[in-house]
């Protein structure tokens, strides 16, 4: 039962990738569509579930080990997924009527869409750090060519751009596995195994410290580049702003999560074996260096989706302060934020899906009275942007704030002050876009539009729990965070 | 109770939302609802108050922050009844004032966006957990930032709505500071544990919350030099919503100083209390000054709430300082000064703003010199508002007079207990820069309510203005007759606020009712009922009196004599020419810019027409704000170079980046 | 009992000598200028005359205008019931220097809110000088009476005055004299007499409190001027009071009270006197000098409580 | 052994100063053949059956398949005799040198555990990687980016074999499906880049800012 639960959770997508693409009727297809990420994320939910009693599960031989970490990252994979390509539905329909694409591509762009949440899950699944270098690997392959989809000359080099950066930095992870692998050379057993996560665990006594360091290095810089955390974010805006609105929502709010959950496995392993010190310090760093460098890009933004993007480059950041920070405070919140960011993040990028579509143009110059023009999605992007900025009742604010906490109770002064600080010019910049795109008259030759049901739907599912999550934790849900925590921190 | 109180305004909330623009009932139910939720705080205030009960409620969240906890103990319970008090007469109000927003604006939505605010600055005064705190506080100002914009189709109220936004947030940032180092030390979040080591928390770690705290509610308050937003967002909001804003909501930051001053720190060194004092008379004087040179009614009217905060913060600064030297009595006759202010300015501004709102109903303008003679048309409006600014201008016999007079005898104690040559001479020095003050207010609210209600009207609007309808003029009404009990009975309620100040300062035990007395006997006498009953006795007198000196008089109504040609509202004293020679006396503070160009015109005295455009800068936005913000700026632009959109540059980080790791890590 | 009638007393003979104050003053400047000057009771013969006249009203004009002189006058009357004037005042337990002060700015407000009504310019001009001025007037004026406050440990007018009054000789010492000197200055800007306001003229340039009562008529204007007098006669007996306060019925017995009303009419007398003198021997300042002087006298009553700190320094 | 490494090195900076592109492509097929060469040596040593496997593998594939297909590409989209370097080559070398320098000094023997082939092994590898990193930053043309991926390849599974005597096998063919699916895809992406913007020079590419 439990294997079936996670083989579904793993394959439906894969299955769903070939079926699309073989079915030639759109309407099928989007029912096909509908259908899969349904049943991967009940499927997912199930193996959460079962997490909850608090042991991990593994399935097929060891390859696959799920603890309540990767299967926490896997049910926001799930939900995302769900209501992205929901979202997608209606939004890719209505590239085609207007003749940004050819029906044609519809069928590649599921393809793709459901290849990329398997690689995904694979990844977060993989108990075997090889076999996470390679689901990593994987995603950049399939979401660059979601990344080049339109084939113009814009979203031609935003995927070069990360295909390049994103290959190399994956280099350098994998000279990190292999250093991995070479640590833990001096122990006995049948290759094959030395590298799973189980393993190392076990006998985390005999790797070689030094080592392990050095591989920690170039996995924090090859994940890193991945998870776009500065100053390797740079493929970030340009991916993030040309793909399709529903990737980039995936994009951000839950394949930048699978990368750093990447470097937090390394993270942990190499806290096992020479304590945290070391990596902490590292993750804080990179951690405020991307949240200060998102400030400026923020504030002098032209673009819509660029400007969403940077957001996620902060936010990466604050996820590896909460990590860098640790304490119990800190990794709950860094826990937390990994589910916030990503529905926040999602919904904002649909809603700016569905202006950008609507107005024709990602320019913040260009979109103006925004709340008149199409209401529903002009109310929700001043909703998302106050819930992403970290903005009480929303759900940001409680894991940003239990950061805060976090960093003050380690007595990290300078650091906490420097993420309130951040966080608070972020607002500004933040503030001074959406509302001018928000508020004021709409442009004349506009009428005033209406989102299609499922879009609304898409929209609402997140819109729900940033507002619920902002004033209650559902007990189920605290349940899941301690035992992450109790997989993060080992503090209960 | 409370709950009950708390979900009328959720429903209210909530059926604003459903009913949306269309329905006919989107002003009424979330209107009624408010009132009703109001009433029912009120109810709980006085309870607290009256029967010193104090009332608890508590509801369980999953968050690891401490539970959602509401406590109304004395302080809450005044700040409550203050709230609730202006809560219903604004909701009478709006019942009209909205009206004139039907069809322009979405009725529903603003009576959501009300309720929402009302509840949050209930909440915010009940909270007694950090976290829940800030989250309520972050709430209300959302609630007020998206009623500024209500109006968002101007572009100055979308500037305001910003400014306002940001400056409140950052405020924020820096409570969260205060009440991250409580919990450090405290472990939690909760007021009571804060409370537990607030006896044994080292001065330097209570210093470090005074500032942050301090400079977090010194924003929402909006003393100089954190200013910025109110005079801009307080005039772009609705009306009603104006008026809960600068009577109640700045209110909400002078409880939360209070709160952190006087129950979760404990006494502190006495420059807190000198610190408060300073920016206090700063933004009292500098306030003041700029309320002269306004036009904009409702701009004027928040400048005077600048002031007003201003002297507020003074008296909590005397409470302190006097606390901080062991003068309890002392530190409570200060408290009753700052608590009698704070009700007196809630109503009497709240007062104002609804009747400049009333005015703004029926003529569509805030631009005084696009008004005047509006007494003949809006009598009930004007008469309200007269009393509104004699109180405002702190005259006896109204109760602007009382909080004054409290102040300044509690400043005289800075003298009159030998607490060193300083502050001997500081109290004088302090009570001439309020007297200043006070004579400013009055120079400019005389120009306000001169220019504005009495002679010619300026403008076809001002002309063809009707009085406002039943449910406005009789909340101003309700308002101007607080204003006037207040004046005459205030030993009754200065006993209730003495009560409430002993509670917060403890210190030596004297009995909260003859309080006053104590003090005043010795130091100063005042019993207002007097004074009203001779000034109001007077007047048949001398109207005997000369009938019998000159016999029965006799009136003649005639046009005022203007050389020769019928007057006309072109020959009226305008605002800025009366508000010249202070502009010119203030030049220094104001620096106004004026020119003066004649048209069509040989001679210079004999030009057929003559243009003059003066406007003054704000010294603070000039060499404070906008400094800062060009800096900012110039940084971003660098910063933003370092995407060059060039592939190589990125890997070069990239390898930068490895190599500098490598470095760091071996 | 008779304290009482005495005090009651006291304010009905304020009231009623207010307007020959001027005409004193008025003649004594004429006899300064080599003129014969009008009598001394010319200001009751103009008095009587409004009184009896009908009243013109501006058509812009609303009851604030009718009213106002009524409020002016009652203001100043309660003003008056605050003030020892021979001896204890009949509401001396009610008020002390604030609400004396205050009151006084109440009759100031309405005064120029209803200098508004007109909707002339002049009306606006006297008005906005008025109040510009009073504003600038109002801190020197609190801060003089504030000095004495903090010396007698109460702001109580009658306890003040007391306090001075028992002092007897020691008085005299440098911090008295400054505060004589700001109070002077203070108190030629609050009656509006040269060189801060020309009370005889009508000329647009120089008039404040003139400008306005330009369209008052009949008995509105009787009791403006009535009250204006008042007002004067109030200041210069706060004056006389507080600074040479000897043989003030602090006890009852009339001998005593009669003494102190001869002494009070002499005092005053000679005050009068005095302004006239620098009335007529100095030029009206132009409207801007005006803050000038008025920071002079900020200044001496600020060094007035520095001098009283350094007395009790000495003291102690 | 250790002539093969300085072989495999020499060829790296030749490849750093390489001006014309066909002439590079034949470098990179030679450092194909070297890194067969060495891992059978490498087998050969320690006996390892993996490593032979490895040795085919790498030799098909990086000796044969992909210099061939960078061929294609060149005759296929006629790339112009440009000379795509950003600096002097002379400079280069020395960039070059100073990276060796500092390879050896990250993973300088006395750090490692006691492995003599990683000692002697890890800090060519490494190097390899950053020269292939180099590569990619001073060269303008898409498609020598594309070389300079190669070249980091190869590093990598130099380390992968020195280090750890080759990887699991399971995760070594999925390591190389992955880096061949890559090639594939950027070549993919090469040609589209080609046929939009009439050229590979990434120095076009440069129209995302801020």
């Amino acid at each position: 039962m439990r294997q079936m639960a996670i083989l579904m959770a793993l394959f439906i997508p894969l299955i769903t990738a070939i079926s699309c693409y073989l079915i030639g009727r759109p309407v099928l297809r989007n029912w096909f569509t509908a259908l899969g990420v349904l049943i991967s994320f009940g499927s997912s939910l199930t193996v959460a579930g079962q997490i909850l009693t608090g042991q991990a599960l593994t399935a097929m031989d060891g390859w696959l080990y799920i603890d309540a970490l990767s299967a926490y990252l896997l049910v926001i994979i799930a939900l995302i997924g769900l209501i992205a390509a929901l979202y997608s539905i209606n939004y890719m329909q209505h590239e085609v009527e207007i003749g940004i694409i050819v029906p044609a591509q519809l069928a590649t762009y599921y393809l793709f869409f459901h290849l990329f949440i398997f690689t995904m899950i694979l990844t977060v699944m993989a108990n075997n750090l090889g076999l996470l270098w390679i689901g990593i690997e994987a995603t950049t392959l399939t979401s660059a060519l979601l990344v080049g989809f339109y084939k113009q000359k814009s979203s031609l080099e935003a995927a070069w751009k990360y295909i390049i950066l994103c290959t190399v930095g994956i280099a350098f992870a994998l000279l990190g596995v292999i250093l991995t692998y070479y640590a833990a050379g001096q122990i006995e057993s049948e290759s094959v195994r030395t590298l799973e996560w189980t393993f190392l665990l076990a006998n985390k006594q005999q790797l070689d410290p030094q080592v392990l360091k050095l591989a920690f290095i170039f996995i924090l810089v090859g994940f890193g580049t991945k998870a776009g955390l500065a100053p390797l974010h740079h493929w970030l805006p340009d991916a993030h702003s040309q793909a399709p609105s529903p990737v980039s929502a995936v994009l951000s709010g839950v394949l930048l999560n699978c990368a750093l959950y990447g470097v937090i496995r390394y993270h942990l392993l190499l806290s096992q074996v020479i304590g945290s010190q070391f990596s902490s310090n590292l993750l804080l760093v990179f951690g405020l260096v991307s949240m200060g460098v998102a400030v400026p890009f923020i504030y002098l933004q032209y673009d819509l989706k660029r400007l969403l993007a940077y957001s996620s480059v902060e936010h990466m950041g604050i996820i590896a302060v909460g990590i860098g920070l640790g304490g119990k405070l800190g990794l709950y919140g860094a826990s937390l934020h990994f589910l916030n960011h990503a529905v926040a993040k999602s919904l904002l990028f649909f809603t700016a899906g569905s202006i950008t579509q609507y107005y024709g143009t990602r320019q913040i110059a260009r979109i103006r009275g925004a709340i008149t023009a199409l209401p529903i999605s002009g109310v929700l992007l001043f909703v998302g942007s106050l819930a992403i900025t970290g903005v009480p009742p929303f759900n940001v604010f409680v894991s940003e704030f239990s950061i805060v906490s976090g960093g003050f109770a380690q007595e990290r002064y300078v650091a906490s002050g420097l993420f309130l600080l951040f966080i608070s010019l972020i607002f500004a910049g933040f503030m001074y876009h959406v509302l001018r795109m928000v508020l004021g008259t709409k442009p004349n030759n506009l009428a005033i539009g209406r989102e299609s049901c499922l879009s609304v739907v898409a929209m609402g599912i997140p819109l729900v729990l940033i507002l619920v999550l902002g004033l209650y934790i559902p007990s189920i849900l605290d349940n899941m965070l301690s035992e992450v925590l109790v997989v993060l921190g080992g503090v209960k | 109770m409370m709950l009950m109180g708390i979900s009328f305004f959720g429903i209210g909330a909530v059926s604003g939302l459903l009913l949306g623009r269309k329905s006919r009932f989107n002003k009424g139910l979330p209107l009624i609802m408010a009132g009703v939720g109001s009433g029912f705080f009120l109810a709980l205030a006085l309870k607290s108050l009256l029967l010193g009960v104090q009332v608890e409620l508590l509801l369980p969240t999953g968050l690891p922050f401490g539970p959602f906890i509401l406590v109304i103990d004395k302080l809450a319970a005044f700040f409550i009844l203050l709230t609730s008090l202006m809560g219903l007469l604004v909701s009478l109000y709006s019942w009209g004032y909205l009206e004139g927003l039907r069809e322009k604006h979405n009725l529903g939505y603003v009576g959501f966006l009300y309720n929402l605010f009302l509840l949050s600055m209930f909440l915010v005064i009940t909270i007694a957990n950090g976290f829940w705190f800030l989250v309520v506080w972050e709430v209300m100002s959302v609630a007020s930032l998206l009623l500024v914009l209500v109006e968002h189709q101007l572009k100055e109220v979308r500037q305001a709505g910003f400014i306002y936004g940001v400056m409140t947030h950052f405020g924020t940032a820096f409570i969260i500071v205060a009440f991250m180092i409580l919990f450090i030390q405290a472990g939690t979040f909760d007021f009571s544990s804060f409370r537990a080591i607030s006896q044994n928390l080292d001065l330097k770690v209570a210093g470090m919350v005074f500032l942050a705290s301090t400079i977090g509610f010194s924003t929402k308050a909006g003393v100089i030099p954190l200013h910025v937003w109110l005079p801009r967002a307080h005039p772009a909001a609705p009306s009603n919503i104006s008026a809960l804003m600068s009577g109640v909501m700045v209110k909400t930051a002078i409880y939360g100083m209070l709160r952190f001053y006087f129950d979760l720190l404990p006494t502190g060194p006495s420059w807190w209390g000198i610190s408060l004092i300073f920016i206090g008379i700063v933004s009292a004087l500098l306030g003041v000054i700029y309320t002269i040179v306004q036009r904009d009614i409702k701009k004027l009217l928040a400048y005077s709430t600048v002031e007003n905060m201003g002297i507020l913060f003074t008296a909590i600064g005397l409470a302190l300082f006097f606390s901080a030297k062991g003068l309890d009595n002392w530190a409570v006759f200060a408290m009753v000064a700052v608590f009698y202010h704070a009700l007196n300015h809630a109503v009497f501004k709240g007062l104002l703003f609804m009747g400049a709102g009333s005015v703004l109903h029926v003529t569509h303008t805030k631009d005084m010199e696009k008004l005047g003679g509006l007494i003949h048309k809006m009598p009930y409006t004007s008469l309200f508002m007269l009393v509104g600014v004699l109180a405002v201008m702190a005259l006896p016999p109204l109760n602007g007079f009382i909080g004054e007079w409290l102040l300044f005898q509690a400043l005289l104690g800075l003298s009159w207990n030998s607490l060193g040559a300083i502050s001997y001479l500081a109290g004088p020095i302090l009570i001439t820069i309020l007297a200043l003050t006070g004579g400013l207010v009055l120079a400019s609210f005389v120009r306000m309510y001169g220019i504005t209600f009495l002679a010619l009207p300026r403008s076809s609007e001002a002309r063809d203005a009707v009085e406002v309808p039943g449910t406005m003029t009789s909340s101003m009404g309700f308002c101007a007759a607080i204003c006037i009990l207040l004046g005459i009975f205030p030993v009754f309620v200065v006993r209730i606020l003495s009560g409430i100040s002993l509670a917060l300062i403890g210190g030596q035990k004297l009995t909260s009712g003859n309080l006053l007395e104590q003090l005043t006997m010795t130091t100063g006498q005042i019993y207002p009922l007097v004074i009203w009953a001779s000034l109001i006795l007077f007047v048949p007198v001398i109207v005997i009196v000369t009938r019998l000196l000159g016999g029965k008089t006799i009136r003649r109504r005639a046009e005022t004599w203007s050389c020769g040609v019928s007057a006309n509202h072109s020959m009226e004293y305008t605002g800025t020419a009366f508000a010249e020679p202070l502009r010119i006396i203030f030049a220094r503070v104001l620096q106004p810019q004026r020119q003066v160009s004649t048209n069509g015109s040989r001679a210079p005295y004999f030009s057929n027409g003559l243009r003059y455009r003066e406007k003054v800068v704000s010294v603070v936005e000039i060499y404070l704000y906008r400094p800062v913000m060009s800096i900012f700026y110039q940084t971003c632009k660098y910063v933003r170079w370092m995407q060059t959109g060039n592939l190589h540059t990125y890997l070069t980080y990239m390898f930068i980046t490895l190599v500098l790791v490598l470095l760091f890590a071996r | 009992m008779n304290m009482v009638l005495t005090a009651v007393l006291q304010v009905i003979l304020l009231l009623v000598l207010a307007p020959l104050v001027t005409g004193v003053i008025k003649k004594v400047k004429a006899h300064l200028q080599c003129r014969m000057g009008a009598g001394i009771f010319q200001v009751y013969y103009d008095i009587g005359k409004h009184m009896k006249k009908e009243a013109v009203i501006a058509n812009s004009a609303s009851w604030i205008y009718i009213v106002s002189p009524y409020l002016v006058f009652s203001a100043l009357t309660t003003a008056t019931m605050l003030l020892p004037v021979i001896a204890e005042a009949p509401l001396s337990f009610t008020g002390n220097i604030f609400v004396l002060i205050y009151l006084l700015a109440l009759g100031r407000v309405m005064m120029a809110l209803a200098a508004l009504e007109s909707g002339s310019a002049f009306g606006g001009m006297g008005s906005s000088r008025e109040v510009s001025l009073a504003a600038l007037a109002e801190p020197s004026l609190i801060l003089a009476l504030v000095a004495l406050a903090i010396s007698a440990g109460s702001t109580n007018l009658s306890t003040i005055m007391a306090n001075l009054a028992l002092q007897g000789i020691g008085l005299l010492n440098p911090a008295h004299f400054l505060a004589i000197a700001a109070l002077l200055i203070v108190i030629i800007a609050e009656v509006g007499r040269i060189p801060v306001d020309n009370p005889d003229t009508h000329l647009e340039l120089t008039m404040i409190h003139e400008g306005m009562l330009l369209e008052y008529s009949g008995k509105g204007l009787a009791l403006m001027i009535w009250a204006a007098s008042i007002k004067q006669l109030l200041m210069l007996t706060l004056f006389v009071n507080l600074f040479l306060p000897w043989g003030m019925a602090v006890a009852g017995g009339w001998l005593q009270v009669l003494i102190a009303l001869l002494l009070y009419l002499l005092k005053i007398l000679i005050l009068s006197a005095v302004l006239a003198l620098i009335e007529s021997s100095y030029a009206k300042m132009r409207l801007f000098k005006v803050p000038g002087l008025l920071a002079t006298s900020l200044v001496l009553a600020f060094l007035t409580i520095l001098s009283q700190l350094i007395l009790r320094g000495a003291g102690k | 052994m250790n002539i093969l490494f300085s072989l495999i090195l020499i060829n790296a900076f030749l490849l750093v100063g390489g001006k014309r592109i066909d002439y590079v492509i034949w470098l990179v097929a030679i450092q194909g053949v070297l890194l067969a060469l060495i891992s059978t040596v490498f087998g050969f040593q320690t006996g390892n059956n993996f490593l032979y496997a490895g040795a085919f593998l790498v030799l098909v594939v990086k000796g044969l398949i992909v210099p061939a297909a960078l061929f294609y590409i060149v005759r296929k989209i006629k790339i112009s005799r440009e000379i795509d370097l950003v600096f002097r080559s002379n400079i280069l070398f020395l960039i070059a040198a100073g990276l060796v320098l500092l390879s050896y000094w990250v993973v300088s023997p006395e750090i490692l555990p006691s492995d003599l082939a990683a000692k002697i092994g890890l800090p060519v590898a490494l190097s390899l990687l950053l020269i292939g990193l180099l590569i990619m930053v001073t060269r303008k043309l898409a498609l020598s980016q594309l070389i300079g991926l190669l070249v980091m390849e190869n590093g990598l599974y130099m380390a992968a074999m020195t280090a750890t005597h080759g990887m699991p096998l399971m995760i070594e063919l999925g390591v190389f499906f992955d880096l061949l699916v890559a090639v594939l895809i950027m070549g993919l992406f090469l040609f589209h880049i080609d046929k939009t913007f009439g050229s590979i020079n990434t120095d076009k590419l440069t129209s995302l800012k801020g």
